[in-house]
């Protein structure tokens, strides 16, 4: 019977380390390997195209989308071209000179003999409005009466309306004249631009955004240090007893996870309000006199406990699979080598729940930090969240390019958060349960 | 549990409060739901508990939050497209999402880590940056409004979970058996309807579930890419709480409830018959 | 005729059940083969509207909404321009629309429907029966008014209030308003009573906190407080001193699907006789100087409705109009600064 | 081969009684006592409360009744960590968060000991175990026979007077394992600790230990060093458990004084030593190791002898296992040493078998 | 042994290399025929790279470079689920979701096979295996011992030609082991399949094979039947892996023929037969098996004889390990039978140990 010879053998093997790895047909290994995988490479990634497809196109492709909005910028182009080419030379100190006005001019009467559909000039004064206050209304005026308008065009303006004889609105105009702005950006960090086009911080009654991006950041770690605390010591729990009876108490951590969110905001309003459900009790139990209720909703209170409780089953579940896992036997070996019960507790297992402490505390960070309804239920001033004010500027004050800015720099951080985790911990601990 | 005879009045004094503790926290996690259920009895339009109710007064209770739900069409409507729309988007998100997962779990899938990032990235990134997005896309292909709209919208929430449990469920899969089942001659397909699928199944319902509550409970991107005719659940509630906030919603809420620990119970026993299969002692 | 389906958009609750019973069964029972949808998005409808136009498509048919919102809508061309006379009825005396509808409320793309009001609510019991506020004033007042107020979280209103609790006229709050130091002044008279206020959003709160008994006043809508009131016996008092008021009418969404039912809706509709049925359901006044004397008794409770109006003589005491122009304009910054304010 | 001197009783368990569930017994009726600095195994099937011995021992589990003492004083209500007792574990049970070195110096650290002595200690635990540059790496790092010798090293590390190890080379292949055997065997004389051994198998209880307690269904069925054991079971159950082994099934036909006859089922009568037997007339099992049956030239001067039939002829290398038929017993085996003798024997070939009084042992039926 | 006539090559392996990331061959160039109807065990250390050879045959790898032929066709482009071979995993791989009849009845199903034909080859099956009574039980409700033969039964109800086996009994205890070890053996004689097995128990592969190739890093070291194996190891690494060896090393002093001198480091002389010495003055290791070295009497008449140090006794039940000094090696194993002759050795006594010069076998260095 043939005896593996290993006389002859195309370089495989111990000869050189450096030497390229080939098999006996002289084909080198890498190849042949590569060859032999491509068809399970492409076999595996055949069963996950149709999912990637889907959420590439129905979801990653229209976030890209509204990211975009904060960016474009074409509204002024759109409307006053031959302005802008005017404009190109201007010094932004002055007012500028007649040549601007008349280009002005000739790019609104152009706009008027468009279809209503397609004018240009109502989209350019909201956008310049998001700049400066009633600049609006000064482009809408001034549209209106331009055909009556005659040479000099200068003073017709200005007569229509002062805000033409403010050289701010020319520099926002020659600014935002072009099709890519970061204008969106500047206003979502509470800056501006001031007369030399430096950006600077706004008035400090109009700053909102950096220090509502600092409250949300600030209630997410709070409200995810608050879920570790309630969430520990129930998975802890549930870790140590029988499957039955866990499984028993983990339908408890299930049904909040499972009942409406509404309906749970709802009820924690009756339960917190001035007379509500708790006050009341403890009003009748005596230990608060009934003038001095206490306020535990439409504030920061509020949003923390109710937040909490949405959001605790995303901490107990991760938490509770890392628990399981980990054998009893360590804990008996810190034991059996002198540990008190805390400090084997503290030295042995608390260290190794930090993979599920972690895939828990992202999973809620992430989710509070993007958290709107809740907030805006009960939240009450100082309650409220950036999401609440990202949906605001959609659905109400309709500065699109404002809400997709915020939107992106929220994004940003929590993919950041997101992939620093993936780095640390690993995505695959993951779990629900 | 029985204690140690060594345990001294201070291990003993912790043990109790210890439990007293997680009992508390766990009256934390039902209260609202404990709460609810009584509210949504009352005889007044109110969210308080009135005087009648306190004394366990008759008058105080009734039903008539529940017949204002089942007389109210629009309640019936919200609640057939609830079904649907969740039926609907569970069955894209349970298919896709486990073939991916399936993909997933070979070992010579390429890219692994950023193909799963991006397909759990829909749990990642907050819900209302997901519903803007997806109302400007959908606005500009003429989806917006439309059953189809909202359906792939929550589908594409929902795969997360399935493409997490299912890949949990099959790093605990015994990949001979597939083997086993090659090796006696089954071609793929059939090895996977008669080993692969049977074997996952506790792992693809449980994610089913996930995703179905998913879209059941989801309001944010219905908010936005919803119109009248897709009226959810939660759609009917929010404008419930806006326009007046009366009980039916907690009537809604309560038979919701009843329905989730039905649901509950579904997953423990095909979990216990799971184990069972694989040969584990039901716990 | 083909079967048409109308989309019309507009608040919900209380309110789109007023206009079903007044405006579309009459008119449905006219044209058997249209049936109307109702959908309530009229809180967001400009950005639903904006998307639909930048899409191409139209789907709904008749919208609505606020004349500030209506203003922009318009300037951005995805609504239609009107011919009030051409295309609204006129008054049974022959009046036509253009003079009939009440002075000021018509505008380039906007058909007035309702004048409702933003007023002052407060609890009876939250008071000695010797001490009942009864202006705007006392809101301000914490010394002699405690307790906690709710206010709409956002400038509108509270800024009005705020300068006509402080002196100024209403007829010249707008213009006080448009400069920086009116401004100021506004904000630190709400600086006042910063710390007893709780915010609201969506309009169902204010009555419910009322009702909870979790504030001593609330601002709300005068309709949503009426109901509240009346038809569920919260105790709770009026005080029409200071009300804000403003119109909500319809607009007609550019390139819509089906123009000539909106067309013939919108006719019928408008009419003296329909918008006067309207406050038999709710208590807004009618947009039309015509309608006022047709306005009769709650068609549930039976009640008379003329002293519930916002425009009845004896609550139009001291109105400030709102100035959409000015909130179109400053509403942007102003909404910064109240955002920045309510942090603080 | 046992050369500790025990004094009785550095361990003992006095009638222990142990069941979870309070429906059945999984230990009954314990009585054992090992002496300090003894090499002690407790060898048994699955399932016959060996670990459940020593966890009651380490302290996590209390025993349902009876006593258990350590240097004389019931440990009852000791708490585990102040038994001072070191354990190593089945799967090691090695921290997985913390080094090599760590995992050593943890239980120094917890007694409050200084950072130089615990260096120094944790130094010479590891070159003990011949690991002393390890310290730096994880758990995860190391091999199954390195951290098995980690989880010997930490256990050790403590100085206990007593060191309970359950089955600590389970999981090794066997290479490995008659390595750390030897190990432990030198580890245990040098630092004259007292060893408590857990193992289901009889090669390593025979190979390491002082006295070996072969437990079967909560019992403990004989405690005696492996010699005896091996050579002198007292019942069925550890003769069939220790060894190979050749069992006839028979009556008791006559008892003269140490030996009895047993009439075999196919009539022909055996004469046995009698260890077990209660009297004339009832069942017995034969024992007799198939190491101790002669073949061929010599069988027939022994007491018993009879004719048998070569069935199959089994090559292990340093011998041969011969499967014959005997007294009409088909899987009668005998070890012949694969040497001249033994290499020209056929199937089918007849030859004579023998063995002598002592080497066969009549015990209990079952 | 071997009773079989392979016609050689009925599988064949022509020149088979595997790298799993293209860096490292994990099987190096690998030759190997199979005859038809024989029992053909794999047996090496941990890693070597049998298991990747079945997982080749069965189509789960595909070969980097070579081909393998079943039949005489080559079987590279066929899939798995049409080469029609019986395979019974590690682990058995029994589906947990269907009864044991189920199990049975799925590869007959896959095939098309009406349901009464189904039936009555599934009862047949599990009557060869004796489970005929556990058609309807579910895997999880067996014991291992029984759910190994459902494995076994499951391979071979289809009537496969060739039937793979990788490690099938590796979990299972000592007694159930031996009892299935026989039970497979005697089910390949009766139904004249061919068997590709795979074990790193020596025991186990001498046992049971008509041939055994020992695996090291990825290449056969030897393939023979286990008597030669055992007798004639070709190298060092074979006679080191397959049963107990005593190694001395040395130099090559003399070449004689088929024998030579090997001189130690401590000066003695030893003669041994020349099998893997290139040369005078070369290293070799001298390989010896400890059962035949001869103790005390008749040790001098041997031609190697050296006086020697009895350093430890271990008892092992049938026989005594030794561990002596001789030629100034300390670990020099002795097995004497446990039988009066070794009983009464003793720790430090000096005796004289033989062997003859066709037991001590010289090959190289390594
Ligand atoms: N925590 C427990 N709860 C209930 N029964 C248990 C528990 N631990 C062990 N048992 C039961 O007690 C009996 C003895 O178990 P034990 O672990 O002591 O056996 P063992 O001799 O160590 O076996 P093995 O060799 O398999 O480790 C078994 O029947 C087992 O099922
Ligand atoms: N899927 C795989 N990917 C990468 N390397 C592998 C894979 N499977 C096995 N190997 C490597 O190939 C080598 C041979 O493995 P193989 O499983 O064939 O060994 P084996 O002889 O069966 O060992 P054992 O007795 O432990 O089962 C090992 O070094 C192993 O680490
Ligand atoms: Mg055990
Ligand atoms: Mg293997």
């Amino acid at each position: 019977m043939a005896q593996a010879d290993a006389t002859m053998m195309g370089g495989a093997g111990a000869s050189s380390g450096t030497e390229k790895l080939v098999t006996a047909e002289g084909v080198p290994l890498k190849r042949a390997l590569e060859r032999a995988q491509r068809r399970r490479k492409l076999m595996a990634f055949a069963l996950v195209v149709p999912l990637l497809a889907f959420i590439l196109t129905v979801f990653v492709f229209p976030i890209a989308q509204m990211m975009w909005l904060s960016v474009k910028n074409d509204q002024i182009v759109n409307a006053i071209p031959r302005t802008l080419e005017e404009l190109r030379d201007w010094d932004g100190r002055e007012l500028p000179d007649e040549a601007v006005f008349a280009a002005l001019h000739a790019d609104l009467m152009e706009d008027l003999e468009r279809p209503r559909r397609e004018q240009a000039t109502g989209p350019m004064g909201i956008r310049l409005n998001y700049e400066l206050s009633a600049a609006r209304s000064a482009v809408s005026r001034t549209a209106r009466a331009a055909s009556g308008f005659e040479a000099p065009y200068k003073e017709a303006f200005i007569d229509a309306h002062r805000l033409w004889g403010d050289p701010e609105l020319w520099r926002i105009i020659k600014r935002e004249g072009r099709p890519l702005t970061a204008s969106y950006y500047v206003a979502a960090l509470d800056r501006q631009y001031d007369e030399d086009g430096r950006i600077v911080q706004r008035d400090e009654n109009r700053r909102i955004y950096v220090s509502l991006f600092g409250r949300t950041l600030m209630l997410s770690v709070i409200i995810t240090g608050m879920t570790f605390l309630l969430g520990f010591p129930i998975a802890f729990y549930m870790s140590i007893l029988p499957m039955r009876h866990a499984n028993l108490l983990m339908i408890c951590v299930l049904l909040p996870f499972w009942t409406s969110l509404l309906v749970r905001t709802s009820a924690w309003i009756v339960l917190l309000q001035q007379q509500g459900v708790i006050n009341t009790g403890l009003v009748t139990l005596g230990i608060i006199d009934d003038e001095n209720r206490l306020s535990m909703i439409y504030n920061m209170t509020g949003t923390i406990i109710a937040m909490t409780h949405i959001l605790l089953p995303f901490m107990v579940l991760p938490l509770y699979s890392v628990m399981r896992t980990i054998p009893p036997s360590y804990m008996r070996a810190a034991k059996s080598l002198g540990a008190t019960p805390w400090t084997a507790f503290r030295r042995v297992y608390f260290p190794q729940t930090l993979p599920g402490i972690g895939a828990g505390g992202v999973l809620v960070f992430i989710i509070s930090i993007g958290y709107y309804i809740t907030p805006a239920l009960v939240g009450g001033q100082s309650g409220r969240m950036i999401s609440n004010e990202i949906a605001r500027h959609i659905q109400q004050s309709l500065n699109w390019g404002l809400a997709a800015a915020l939107g992106t720099m929220l994004l940003v951080g929590v993919l950041a958060l997101y992939w620093l985790y993936n780095r640390l911990v690993g995505a695959d601990s993951l779990k629900l349960g | 549990m029985s204690m140690p005879a060594y345990y001294t009045t201070k291990d003993k004094i912790w043990h109790y409060t210890f439990r007293v503790i997680c009992f508390a926290i766990f009256f934390f996690l039902l209260a609202p739901i404990l709460i609810m259920i009584p509210l949504s009895f009352n005889a007044q339009p109110f969210f308080t508990f009135t005087r009648e109710m306190l004394t366990l007064n008759p008058d105080g209770f009734s039903l008539r939050w529940y017949q204002d739900f089942l007389e109210s069409a629009s309640w019936r409507r919200s609640i057939q497209n609830s079904f649907l729309i969740g039926i609907a988007a569970t069955i894209i998100s349970a298919t896709l999402g486990t073939l991916a997962a399936l993909g997933l779990s070979r070992s010579e899938m390429p890219a692994k880590g950023l193909i799963m990032g991006i397909l759990i990235s829909p749990m990642i990134v907050p819900l209302i940056i997901s519903a803007a997005g997806m109302f400007f896309f959908f606005s500009s292909i003429n989806l917006a409004q439309t059953y189809l709209g909202v359906i792939l919208a929550h589908a594409a929430l929902g795969t997360p979970f399935v493409v997490i449990t299912v890949t949990a469920t099959l790093v605990g899969f015994d990949h001979s058996l597939t083997r086993a089942a090659a090796n006696l001659g089954a071609s793929p397909t059939r090895t996977f309807f008669k080993i692969t699928m049977p074997l996952i199944l506790p792992g693809i319902i449980s994610g089913a579930l996930f995703a179905f509550i998913t879209s059941f409970d989801e309001i944010v991107v219905v908010l936005f890419v919803a119109g009248v005719e897709q009226r959810t659940i939660p759609r009917e509630m929010w404008s419930g709480i806006r326009e007046d906030i009366s009980p039916t919603i907690l009537a809604v809420a309560t038979i919701l409830v009843l329905i989730s620990v039905a649901l509950l119970t579904v997953v423990e026993l095909l979990r216990r018959r799971g184990e069972r299969l694989r040969g584990m002692s039901p716990g | 005729d083909d079967p048409v389906s109308l989309t019309i958009v507009s608040w919900g609750g209380a309110y789109t059940a007023s206009q079903v019973r007044a405006y579309h069964e009459p008119w449905m029972e006219m044209n058997p083969h249209v049936t109307i949808i109702n959908d309530d998005g009229s809180a967001n409808a400009l950005a639903s509207l904006r998307a639909q136009a930048q899409a191409g498509n139209v789907t709904w048919d008749l919208v609505d909404m606020l004349p500030s919102d209506a203003q922009l809508a318009c300037e951005e061309g995805i609504i239609m321009p009107i011919d009030h006379d051409e295309m609204l009825a006129a008054a049974p005396d022959g009046t036509p629309p253009s003079e009939d509808f009440l002075p000021g409320s018509l505008g380039e793309c906007f058909i007035p429907q309702i004048l409702y009001s933003t007023v002052l609510t407060y609890r009876p019991g939250a008071f000695p029966d010797d001490a009942q506020p009864s202006s705007i004033a006392d809101l301000f007042d914490v010394e002699n008014f405690p307790g906690r107020r709710a206010l709409q979280d956002r400038p509108g209103t509270n800024l009005e209030w705020a300068l006509y609790a402080d002196g100024v006229d209403p007829d010249d709050i707008y213009d006080v308003l448009s400069t920086p130091e009116g401004v100021d002044r506004a904000f630190a008279k709400l600086d006042t009573i910063k710390d007893h206020i709780i915010f609201w959003t969506e309009g169902a709160q204010a009555p419910q906190l009322l009702a909870d008994g979790e504030v001593a006043f609330a601002t709300g809508y005068n309709g949503r407080m009426f109901d509240a009131i009346e038809v569920e016996g919260m105790e709770a008092e009026i005080i029409w001193d200071g009300q804000v008021v403003e119109w909500d009418g319809w607009v007609v969404p550019a390139d819509g699907p089906n123009l000539e039912a909106v067309m013939d809706y919108l006719y019928f509709a408008t009419d003296t006789q329909r918008l006067a049925d309207q406050a038999q359901f709710i208590s807004y006044g009618p947009a039309r100087a015509s309608s006022s004397e047709l306005v009769g008794q709650h068609a549930d409770l039976g009640i008379d409705m003329a002293p519930h109006m916002p425009s009845a003589p004896e609550n139009y005491f001291a109105p400030i109009v709102l100035d959409n122009d000015f909130w179109v304009d400053y509403g942007d910054e102003l909404r910064e600064r109240f955002a920045n304010w309510m942090l603080q | 081969m046992s050369d500790s001197s025990p004094d009785d009783g550095f361990v003992t368990f006095d009638r222990v009684q142990k069941s979870y569930d309070g429906e059945t017994l999984v230990v009954k009726d314990l009585n054992l006592s090992i002496g300090r600095g003894e090499f002690m195994t407790m060898l048994g099937p699955s399932g016959s409360g060996k670990t459940t011995c020593l966890m009651m021992l380490a302290g996590f589990e209390t025993a349902t009744s009876g006593e258990i003492t350590l240097g004389g004083n019931p440990i009852n209500s000791v708490p585990p960590h102040k038994r001072g007792i070191g354990m190593v574990f089945q799967n090691y049970a090695l921290f997985p968060h913390m080094t090599v070195g760590e995992n050593l110096s943890f239980p120094l650290e917890v007694r409050g000991m200084g950072k130089s002595e615990r260096e120094q200690k944790v130094k010479r635990a590891l070159d003990m175990v011949q690991m002393g540059n390890f310290a730096g790496r994880r758990p995860a790092q190391l091999s199954g026979g390195q951290q098995q010798r980690i989880a010997l090293a930490r256990a050790l590390v403590f100085e206990p007077d007593l060191v309970l190890m359950d089955e600590p080379l389970g999981a090794l292949d066997k290479n490995l394992r008659e390595r750390m055997q030897y190990e432990i065997k030198h580890i245990h004389e040098s630092l004259g600790v007292t060893v408590v051994y857990v193992t289901h198998d009889q090669t390593e209880a025979l190979t390491m230990s002082d006295n070996v307690a072969v437990f079967d269904d909560g019992r403990i069925q004989q405690l005696a060093p492996p010699a005896v054991l091996y050579e002198k079971p007292d019942n069925a159950f550890v003769a069939a458990f220790i060894g190979e082994n050749n069992t006839l099934r028979g009556k008791v036909d006559a008892i003269d004084g140490s030996t009895c006859s047993v009439r075999l089922d196919n009539g022909s009568v055996v004469k046995a030593l009698r260890v077990n037997v209660e009297g004339t007339g009832v069942q017995s099992t034969l024992s007799l190791r198939p190491e101790r049956v002669v073949l061929g030239e010599g069988a027939a001067e022994r007491p018993n002898s009879f004719e048998a039939e070569v069935l199959e002829l089994i090559y292990l290398g340093d011998h041969i296992r011969v499967r014959m038929n005997v007294c009409g017993d088909d899987e009668f085996i005998v070890k012949v040493p694969n040497n001249a003798d033994g290499r020209d024997m056929k199937v089918g070939q007849k030859a004579p078998v023998g063995w002598s009084i002592e080497d066969c042992r009549a015990l209990d039926p079952s």
